[in-house]
């Protein structure tokens, strides 16, 4: 029924595999057109480049043509540099607006009388001013080899060899890429009569340090969280799993912004596929800017119908490198702490890192804790309406007479308090995330506490009708992960009205409708409810419960590729014999070699 | 995609058209029913007694209200053709609907009860959905229906919950009573071989006075209401009542006996020994080899010495020996007494026929027809008891012994 | 057009099995089962019934409006 | 066909809910009194071998839908005819479970809500699901089956420690000696609820591993049939079989009468949980059936397209299937046996195997010949 559903999953390996490469080569063939556009794009700088010399320039294009006559007469190419450095700085300078923050720092380098000259260009705050002043123009003033008489181009060979002493040095010759490299804080050594640049690497500048996480809280674990830089970040996990095979793909988004994205998997743990359909969804992405990792996750997900996250992003290195070790696919976006994680499945937004830590007996039962808070942020309210407007005889009589006390003052009809209370709660809510902390705190107790107490005693609302919304709240916060959490918000008005029209039935049918969707849902190719629909008994070790640490003998087999091995055998720790019962202790070893 | 948004949008569209929705009912317009009773008057209508909850007045603890001031229950009464044209009549009397899922007691007149087979009466509660098949059954004795619901009720805030818990009570402690929901009195009327049995209630003292507030603010209400032994039915009518071991013995017999105190005679001190039964269990078989169906009903009690009014040697085996043929004596006469005194009623509440027919259904097939009056009343039943003394309280000899010694 | 016809001629067929059965299953003559088919859309409410048309209606939508996009295309 | 694939178990897990469905809330086989337990299991017994007919045939053509290898076996134009008797079968079933529902909720809850209303919701959640596809379907099957077993676990521990469980209501099993049992096995039981696995004719070409589902096939019927088998008993058990006999919603009054702790009472969820979600996973997997059979018959592109129109035919034939629920119900137990079930079940299948293993047998020949 529809094209690109024609894959199961069973709990047979072999199958399996095939099936994913199937899934994906549909899926291939689904787009393929759009690849091959892409694909024609790639090499040559044609339609896409021209349209933005055009686009975003053609204010200037007239001063553009003039220059140009006034300039070298020899343009092979018109993306290439002058071979003049006035007419260089020139275009930089109408290129960037003439902002005051490009610096362009004229020096004379060589002999006294053959005196070359040269100017190093830099965008302040980006770079990192030390190594500019120390290493960069210091180094070109003070050098003794530049005093001597050079051409420009044993100048610029000079220059790159024995001048500058900075890790990353390059040529370019190219606008755009001067420019990429320009903006993204690196400093540019010009050479007049040379059509070509340098590039110093010497990003830098004000960021932020590394930090704890404020989303992903964990009692124990890790208190690293990632920053805004990519680089940083890459590392931070690079820094947790030391392995070769930890491979990292780089690539520039965005139109305007060009900001660096990269995707992190670890080879030969990673299924290919996945990897691939990773790489050419984002090499679809054609908008003008990123400024968050959100901007891909949206232009990369499966089904965009749906209120449930079908990306996993997190702010914790060690989430990431946890999953990594899984087979998926992490995608860094420079500009944001949050690392996208693909394929996501739903239970994944249940399990945090805290799980794997403690003891596995503990993060069952929170697990447990866990869906049940999820379907009491979802159902609460709608079980609610539907108990107290349509199944009065399901509640046990002295409960019934209570809440029928309650119900004696309050004006409104059920449905309509539970909307009011839900929607002033999320009010309050909102009001307390985008206020600064201190004035947060005073909302919510004026909110909670005051208009909760003043609106019961006021006989406005039931105090049953605010438990309810109260507990549905705080089961609301307690989800680990903020974005199925913010979908259960979402959906909870859908139940709540299927339930006041429908009562139980109505809120039955929601629920199915719900599980029914959730079931359609894809991430990448992986069906959204594996391990549990499809069910795959291996791995039901890993979902509502978490088996022991020991006993965790595979990869996820729909996620990871030929290696999925992931512990040796007979991992459950031995203690040795101890005192007394030895018989005992012989004969359970046996039993396990 | 876009036919399936056209779809969602017909759902959604033809969802806010039911946003008027049948069947829906809020809480605050329902007029709880915690009871119902039933009579009939001369002419031959229904009579029923409808007991609603006042919500406010029950829950405590709310802004302004707080149980006491107020009774926690208002009885309306209204008359009818049949059950469901009574309970519309009653629909005048009140402004919110009447809502039956939560009423937890049905209570029938004894005049009613007599004249007609209670089955054809209950259908309307059995065939209805509204009313729960697990609300009590009792028999109001020596009075009407209407009465038992009327009177207040001391401790409990409502009348109807009173009655419910007390028979809880009294069927685990006394075992003179048993519960039996709407369902188990339908289900044995209907079973083949069993007759029914309800509890039954009777009231002290005057209705009138019951009524009132007042009768609850003293620490001794006028009018009480109290449970009361046994109503044997007998092809869905009610023939007598039992109370006192006699209920017992039904009791017993049909295996619902939780806890009970037999008193036992003790070398001519007549009831000076408490034997308290703590656990039970009573089966009964049938043998159908002969023609008559012989029926053995065996007892085994386990439980302890609760009381002496003579002196007992209580830490001697031998006594406590004698003590238990005493008990399995007491205990099997009692037990012969009722089963004797149920055969000339001429109605099998114990389910011997049931027994018989799970036995042997061929020849319950023969015996079917006249069972009640020709083969019932005629059983040969035989009663074993077995009865063991585990324990004897936090002392071994009475008091009552050391006295004795000190004056013999 | 062709979903509605198969829909169509599907639910003629039923209605006939229903009818059929409901004779079988002793209703006087062929006309009263037919009759009994249709009494339970005798007695309904406004909302109901507008939710009924509305429901109808809705399998003639896509059908309809893949008429018109074709006749549009043909057009061009 | 849909280019789909489900696992054996997800097979397995579909013809549980399936079986389940609507037969766990009915009084099924109580003709057969305290033996209606054994009757069902006769009855799946019957199933089971009902169901080897069907894979006798499936195994001919292990590809192909039964819309098309009917064609294969007995030529085009009767080939047709049949698959579109067996499209207005699977239809006309499907309105009767959709019926059965309706009637239940207006029964137990919803009594001035309009059935119409109460048939559409499901009727609109089925086409939902049927436009998602049989993978989503039977993964929604193994998620709800999660919830179902739940229910039915904690039911019966329930039950149990309520201590209204009366093992007495049960005995005699066989006082009318075996022929009542064995009678209501084969006229009522075998067909209703085992022998409408014919609907998973149509799926079994789905199945990855073609070999699995005759074991898979046989363990369903099975393990539904002791499922069954054991409401059946406990119902009898709690309600004795009279009241058993007189409810149309046993299971129900079975779950009602649980009364543990003074708070574990009142559970009708329990049973409007149970009981919708077996009826959607019937519903859905009849309508999926004959959408499936209809757009291969009637070579439509897009099965999806018809998912919509042959729900509102369901629809209106689940108001129109009978004027009263006595009337629904009477049907359902004495004539739908007989002329529906009988014929389209056994007869026709049992023909056409008969057709085809002739005919293989003489290609068969053939082949060796050359």
């Amino acid at each position: 029924m529809q094209e690109n559903k024609n894959i199961s999953f069973g709990h047979n390996e072999f199958n399996i595999q095939g099936k994913v490469k199937g899934a994906m080569a549909s899926f291939f063939k689904r787009r393929k057109k759009s690849i091959q556009i892409s694909k024609n794009e790639e090499p040559g700088s044609g339609q896409e480049k021209k349209k933005e010399e055009t686009g975003p320039m053609q204010a200037g294009k007239s001063e553009e043509s003039s220059a140009g006559k006034s300039g070298e007469a020899s343009q092979k190419q018109p993306d290439a540099l002058y071979t003049s450095l006035a007419a260089n700085l020139d275009k930089i300078k109408r290129k960037t607006g003439n902002s005051p923050d490009v610096v362009i720092r004229p020096i004379k380098v060589g002999g006294a009388q053959a005196e070359l000259e040269t100017a190093v260009v830099y965008v302040k705050g980006l770079v990192d001013d030390q190594s500019i002043h120390d290493f960069l123009i210091e180094s070109l003033m003070n050098n003794a080899e530049l005093q001597k008489e050079l051409s420009p181009e044993k100048a610029m060979k000079t220059i790159k060899d024995d001048v500058v002493a900075i890790g990353g040095i390059k040529s370019v010759k190219k606008w755009d890429d001067l420019f990429a490299d320009l903006m993204s804080g690196n400093a540019l050594i010009l050479i007049d009569g040379s059509e070509e640049a340098l590039m110093a690497s010497t990003q830098g500048g004000q960021r932020r340090s590394v930090q704890e996480p404020t989303t992903n809280v964990a009692i124990r674990g890790s208190k690293e969280s990632f920053t805004e830089s990519l680089e940083t970040n890459q590392a931070m996990v690079r820094r947790i799993i030391n392995n070769p095979d930890l491979w990292v793909e780089s690539m520039n988004l965005g139109k305007m912004t060009k900001t660096s994205v990269s995707i992190m998997y670890i080879n030969g743990i990673a299924k290919k596929e996945i990897v691939d359909e990773v790489r050419t969804r984002l090499k679809q992405i054609d908008i003008d800017s990123i400024l968050e990792s959100g901007y891909i996750e949206q232009l990369i997900e499966d089904q965009t119908m749906t209120t449930f996250p079908t990306v996993y992003h997190t702010e914790r290195p060690d989430a990431v490198a946890g999953n990594l070790l899984e087979g998926r696919v992490a995608v860094f976006v420079n500009g944001t702490p949050f690392v996208l994680l693909a394929p996501a499945v739903f239970i994944q937004f249940f399990q945090s890192v805290e799980d794997y830590y403690a003891r596995f007996d503990i993060s069952t039962a929170i697990r447990f804790l866990r869906v049940l808070i999820f379907f009491i942020s979802l159902v609460g309210p709608a079980v609610y309406i539907a108990a107290t407007t349509f199944h009065q005889e399901m509640i046990p009589t002295a409960l019934a007479i209570i809440v029928a006390a309650q119900r004696e003052s309050s004006p409104f009809p059920a449905f309509v308090e539970a909307i009011i209370m839900e929607v002033t709660f999320e009010i309050l809510r909102e009001a307390g995330l985008r206020l600064p902390k201190a004035i947060g705190a005073t909302v919510s107790i004026v909110g909670g506490l005051v208009v909760g107490q003043a609106a019961v005693q006021a006989g406005i609302v039931s105090p049953a009708m605010l438990i309810v919304v109260a507990i549905t709240a705080i089961a609301s916060f307690a989800t680990p992960s903020y974005a199925i959490a913010i979908s259960a918000r979402l959906i909870r008005f859908l139940f709540m009205v299927s339930a006041a029209m429908f009562g139980f039935y109505g809120l039955i049918l929601a629920l199915i409708m719900l599980i029914v969707h959730l079931c359609s849902l894809r991430s990448f190719g992986i069906p959204y409810m594996s391990p549990l629909a499809p069910v795959i008994p291996s791995e039901l070790g890993d979902t509502i419960v978490r088996k022991p640490l020991w006993a965790f003998g595979k990869r996820p087999q729909l996620i990871a590729a030929e290696n999925r091995t992931r512990e040796g055998k007979n991992q459950k720790p031995k203690p040795p014999e101890s005192r007394g019962m030895k018989h005992y202790t012989r004969k359970e070893e046996k039993d396990e070699t | 995609m876009k036919r399936k948004w056209i779809l969602f949008s017909t759902m959604m569209i033809s969802m806010a058209f039911l946003s008027g929705c049948w069947s829906k009912k809020e809480l605050s317009e329902l007029a709880l029913i915690s009871a119902v009773g039933i009579d009939r008057d001369e002419d031959g209508n229904y009579m029923k007694a409808i007991q609603i909850i006042n919500p406010g007045n029950v829950s405590s603890g709310l802004q302004g209200g707080g149980g006491g001031q107020a009774p926690g229950v208002t009885v309306i009464t209204a008359e009818g053709k049949s059950i469901v044209d009574v309970h519309i009549n009653a629909s005048a009397e009140i402004s919110r609907q009447l809502y039956h899922p939560h009423a937890n007691l049905i209570v029938i007149g004894e005049d009613l009860a007599r004249e007609q087979p209670l089955n054809t009466l209950l259908d309307s509660f059995d065939r209805n959905a509204e009313f729960r098949n697990t609300a009590q059954l009792v028999i109001a004795k020596k009075s009407p229906a209407a009465d038992l619901i009327k009177v207040l009720s001391p401790v409990e805030k409502l009348p109807s919950e009173k009655i419910y818990k007390t028979l809880d009570v009294t069927e685990k402690m006394r075992g003179e009573n048993i519960t039996v929901s709407l369902q188990d009195f339908i289900k044995t009327s209907a079973s083949p071989g069993i007759e029914p049995v309800l509890s039954s209630f009777t009231l002290e003292g005057d209705v009138k006075e019951g009524k009132k507030q007042e009768n609850i603010q003293q620490s001794q209400p006028e009018t009480i209401v109290k449970a009361d032994g046994l109503a044997i039915f007998k092809e869905d009518k009610l023939v007598d009542f039992y109370s006192g071991n006699m209920a017992r013995g039904v009791v017993w017999i049909l295996d619902r006996v939780k806890q009970t105190d037999v008193l036992l005679d003790w070398k001519k001190n007549k009831d000076a020994i408490t034997y308290s039964v703590i656990r039970q269990s009573t089966s009964v078989s049938a043998d159908t080899s002969k023609d008559l169906p012989e029926i053995t009903v065996n007892v085994k009690a386990e439980g302890m010495i609760r009381e002496t009014e003579a002196p007992v040697k209580l830490d001697d085996p031998n006594v406590i020996h004698e003590l238990e043929k005493t008990a399995e004596k007491e205990i099997k006469e009692q037990l012969e007494r009722t089963v004797k005194q149920t055969q000339n009623k001429k109605t099998d509440i114990f389910g011997f026929g049931q027994t018989v027919y799970r036995k042997d259904a061929d020849k319950w097939k023969k015996l079917r027809n006249n069972w009640n009056d020709d083969y019932f009343p005629n059983l040969k039943v035989k009663v074993n008891v077995d009865a063991f003394i585990r324990r004897t309280g936090l002392r071994t000899a009475p008091n009552l012994s050391e006295i004795k010694e000190k004056y013999e | 057009m062709k979903v509605i016809g198969i829909s169509f001629v599907l639910l003629l067929a039923l209605m006939g099995v229903a009818a059929a059965l409901d004779f079988f299953g002793g209703s006087p003559d062929l006309n009263a089962s037919i009759r009994n088919i249709f009494n339970p859309f005798l007695v309904m409410e406004t909302i109901e019934m507008v939710i009924f048309i509305f429901i109808v209606l809705c399998v003639f939508i896509p059908p309809v409006r893949q008429f018109f996009q074709k006749r549009n295309k043909s057009k061009q | 066909m849909e280019k789909a694939r489900i696992s054996a178990f997800q097979l397995f897990i579909l013809i549980v809910l399936f079986e389940l469905g609507s037969a766990m809330i009915v009084p099924l086989a109580i003709e057969a009194k305290q033996g209606a337990w054994l009757a069902i299991l006769i009855g799946a017994a019957g199933g089971c071998g009902i169901f080897l007919i069907y894979y006798a045939l499936f195994r001919y053509y292990p590809d192909e839908s039964p819309v098309h290898f009917v064609r294969h076996i007995i030529g085009s134009v009767p080939g047709k005819i049949v698959a579109f008797l067996y499209i207005l079968y699977f239809l006309y079933l499907s309105a009767r479970v959709v019926r059965d529902f309706g009637e239940m909720l207006i029964t137990i809850a919803y009594v001035e809500t309009p059935l119409f209303v109460l048939n559409l919701l499901m009727v609109l959640l089925a086409v939902y699901t049927i436009r998602k596809g049989i993978e989503v379907l039977a993964r929604t099957g193994e998620l709800l089956f999660i919830v179902l077993a739940f229910l039915f676990l904690s039911a019966f521990l329930l039950i149990a420690a309520g201590g209204t469980l009366d093992y007495g209501n049960l005995k005699p099993v066989m006082g009318e000696g075996l022929a009542p049992i064995v009678k209501t096995a084969f006229t009522q039981t075998i067909y209703f609820p085992f022998g409408e696995i014919f609907a998973f004719m149509m799926i079994m070409p789905y199945v990855t591993d073609p070999k699995k589902v005759k074991r898979t096939g046989l363990l369903a019927i099975t393990a539904s049939g002791f499922v069954l088998a054991s409401i059946m008993a406990a119902n009898t058990g709690v309600l004795g079989v009279e009241l058993v006999n007189r409810s149309l919603f046993p299971l129900l009054a079975t779950i009602q009468s649980i009364e543990l702790a003074d708070f574990l009472e009142r559970l009708d969820v329990y049973f409007m949980l149970a009981a919708i979600i077996g009826g959607f996973v019937k519903i859905t997997l009849f309508l999926y059936v004959s959408v499936a059979a209809a757009a291969d018959l009637f070579k439509v592109k897009k099965p999806s397209q018809l998912a919509y129109p042959l729900g509102v035919v369901v629809l209106l034939l689940s108001i129109m299937i009978a004027g009263s629920l006595p009337e629904h119900i009477q049907e359902g137990i004495k004539l739908v046996p007989l002329y529906l079930h009988l014929p389209f079940q056994v007869i026709l299948p049992a023909l056409v195997l008969l057709v085809a293993f002739v005919r293989h047998k003489g290609r068969g020949k053939e082949g060796e010949a050359k």
